[in-house]
């Protein structure tokens, strides 16, 4: 066998498949599916031979050509066969196709940065304005990247331990029913996400217990799978509203 | 002091960091009509297209803004020596799908793209390109993706009806059998407002 | 593809940050001589000073650079002042802090940045970023801050659930090794560092 050592870098299978297809010059609707998983097969042993590491994703899409070809053996209704390439194969190349050519058609647009340029705000300009304080401008991966790098520097490598605190089932009372004023419903286990130690964390499921024994909560899931929430029976939640529209929980007394 | 609307309108242009629409002019020129400042952009925009010089007003990201003609670029690349915009194909791909499919889950863009997409959605974050529209009430609360505004400015792109048209992927009648392709289901408002002919 | 050298050295006045000198130009285009630069830059200035247009060519210590003329700048600091900013890096890891740890003592967001944060929290809480949840039960009552309303406009969230997890955050790629994320070179970033400078 000689195979032509020039490796393609492929992004995922459907690239691989791609050029496949391409290379074999069949019809994207007429796949030979046995040749086309030999030869995507053969291709990932090639890789696997010379150290290339396999992602996942390759694997899955081998399986299902092996699956596919395996199928075909048996004497099952050809036009089954024919669906289930068209859905597993073919389809997933076509939308992969017209998304690609999309992308392309985007990059061949006139680029900001790259084709053509805008103005920035002079810094003269800038200057005339003095203390004034504008707008703000700053998008969520900024945040997300403060907070990071923040955790990075503090605290290297370490998990975030945070000093005992004692808390008050008053406290988280408060809290749960401020979260639920603000969020109608909330998932039960966020409400423990920011609890940072066991005796906080009981003192929440306290006071979540609390908020239900009053009729304030209801906790419900919606089926068996899914997450428990929990809902504010409240305010504005159409059942009676026994709680001030301040936020405090005025109506709650120890 | 009085000074003629277009000209006031230029300076604005002139002076801005971002696309101004006729509503932002309006929020700082409140005894102008908004119809009347669309107007006078329009007109601003024809005359700087027969000027002739080296930089016109373009209509991005749902307002206007002077920007170089393209090919001037090679200079002004040289002297900003800005690394251009640059995306790879992957991000190019990924964000593709986000502005095709938006809102989108990370999951169906791996679905589409047939690899995982993390790094790349890093990318595509961090130069603002896209961002984080909510979560979905999935287990797991994934994510859910959108194109953010400076992928409009970015692309030369008025809005996102703007887009190219993406081919439609026919089905070949195999969808009788009950087949249908899994859809995600946050990404049905788009379907809709995207092809209302079908 | 050849440009006329008039229409080369204004994109480049157009796009460029600061004034331009002769020198500098000459540095881009080294095919053209200075006193020919020189030339071209009197001759725009002139062109410009007829042209009746809101913003001319000025020449300032450093070189020229286009600005709008002085009648209109009641306009452009009315809208620049309306413009959105960026926030200060202490502002924004408070920030990232309060989000994350709500409800959270300010004593916390000391101990995490190792700064007192007495001025950044006022900042915040006049921008109507974060609000006081209450006072906590110890010694000296101290307040409970959590993000107001307007964190999740400014950040474009539907609610606090949206904000990203931590773990997904590292799914994005970023490395395990707790260091820290290299900058994107977009125009954006180097905008930002370039502004305080000046």
């Amino acid at each position: 066998m000689d195979y032509e050592v020039r490796l393609d870098i492929f992004e995922g299978p459907l690239d691989l498949l791609l050029h496949l297809i391409h290379k074999s010059e069949v019809d994207i609707f007429d796949i030979p599916i046995a040749t086309i998983a030999d030869q995507y097969l053969e291709y990932l042993e090639m890789m696997k031979a010379l150290n290339i590491d396999v992602a996942g994703d390759f694997l899955v899409m081998a399986s299902t050509l092996v699956h596919i070809k395996s199928k075909m053996l048996l004497p099952d209704s050809k036009e089954e066969q024919e669906e289930e390439i068209f859905n597993e194969i073919t389809r997933p190349l076509l939308e992969y196709i017209s998304l690609r050519d999309a992308a392309q058609e985007l990059s061949e647009r006139e680029l900001l940065d790259r084709d053509v340029f805008a103005r920035h705000v002079p810094p003269y300009l800038q200057r005339q304005l003095g203390d004034e304080e504008p707008q703000l401008d700053v998008n969520l991966f900024q945040l997300i990247d403060a907070f990071r790098r923040l955790m990075d520097q503090r605290l290297p490598g370490v998990q975030l331990s945070f000093r005992p605190e004692k808390w008050s089932v008053k406290e988280k009372t408060e809290i749960i029913i401020a979260r639920l004023k603000e969020n109608n419903s909330i998932f039960f286990y966020e409400l423990f996400s920011e609890d940072r130690t066991v005796s906080e964390f009981i003192v929440s499921f306290l006071a979540l217990l609390e908020l239900v024994h009053r009729g304030l909560v209801k906790i419900f899931q919606l089926t068996l799978e899914s997450d428990i929430q929990l809902t504010a029976l409240f305010e504005g939640n159409k059942q009676n509203g026994t709680i001030g529209n301040d936020g405090k929980t005025t109506q709650i007394d120890y | 002091m009085e000074k003629p609307l277009k000209l006031i309108i230029e300076s604005l242009l002139f002076a801005a960091d971002n696309p101004l629409s006729a509503r932002e002019i309006h929020g700082w020129l409140s005894e102008e009509t908004q119809p009347n400042i669309r107007q006078v952009l329009k007109e601003l925009q024809k005359e700087y297209d027969t000027m002739g010089r080296s930089f016109v007003l373009k209509e991005v990201a749902e307002g206007y803004q002077f920007r170089t003609r393209s090919g001037y670029s090679p200079y002004v690349v040289r002297m900003l020596k800005a690394s251009p915009t640059r995306l790879s194909r992957p991000a190019l791909e990924t964000l593709a799908i986000i502005a095709y499919k938006q809102p989108v889950l990370r999951q169906e863009i791996e679905r589409l793209r047939g690899v995982d997409v993390g790094g790349v959605l890093k990318v595509l974050l961090e130069k603002n390109l896209i961002r984080i529209m909510g979560r979905k009430n999935l287990p797991g609360r994934p994510l859910i993706y959108g194109t953010a505004k400076r992928f409009l400015e970015v692309f030369d792109l008025k809005d996102l009806k703007s887009l190219p048209k993406l081919e439609e992927i026919k089905d070949f009648g195999f969808d009788e059998h009950g087949t249908t392709l899994p859809q995600s289901p946050s990404s049905e408002d788009q379907r809709q407002s995207e092809d209302p002919e079908t």
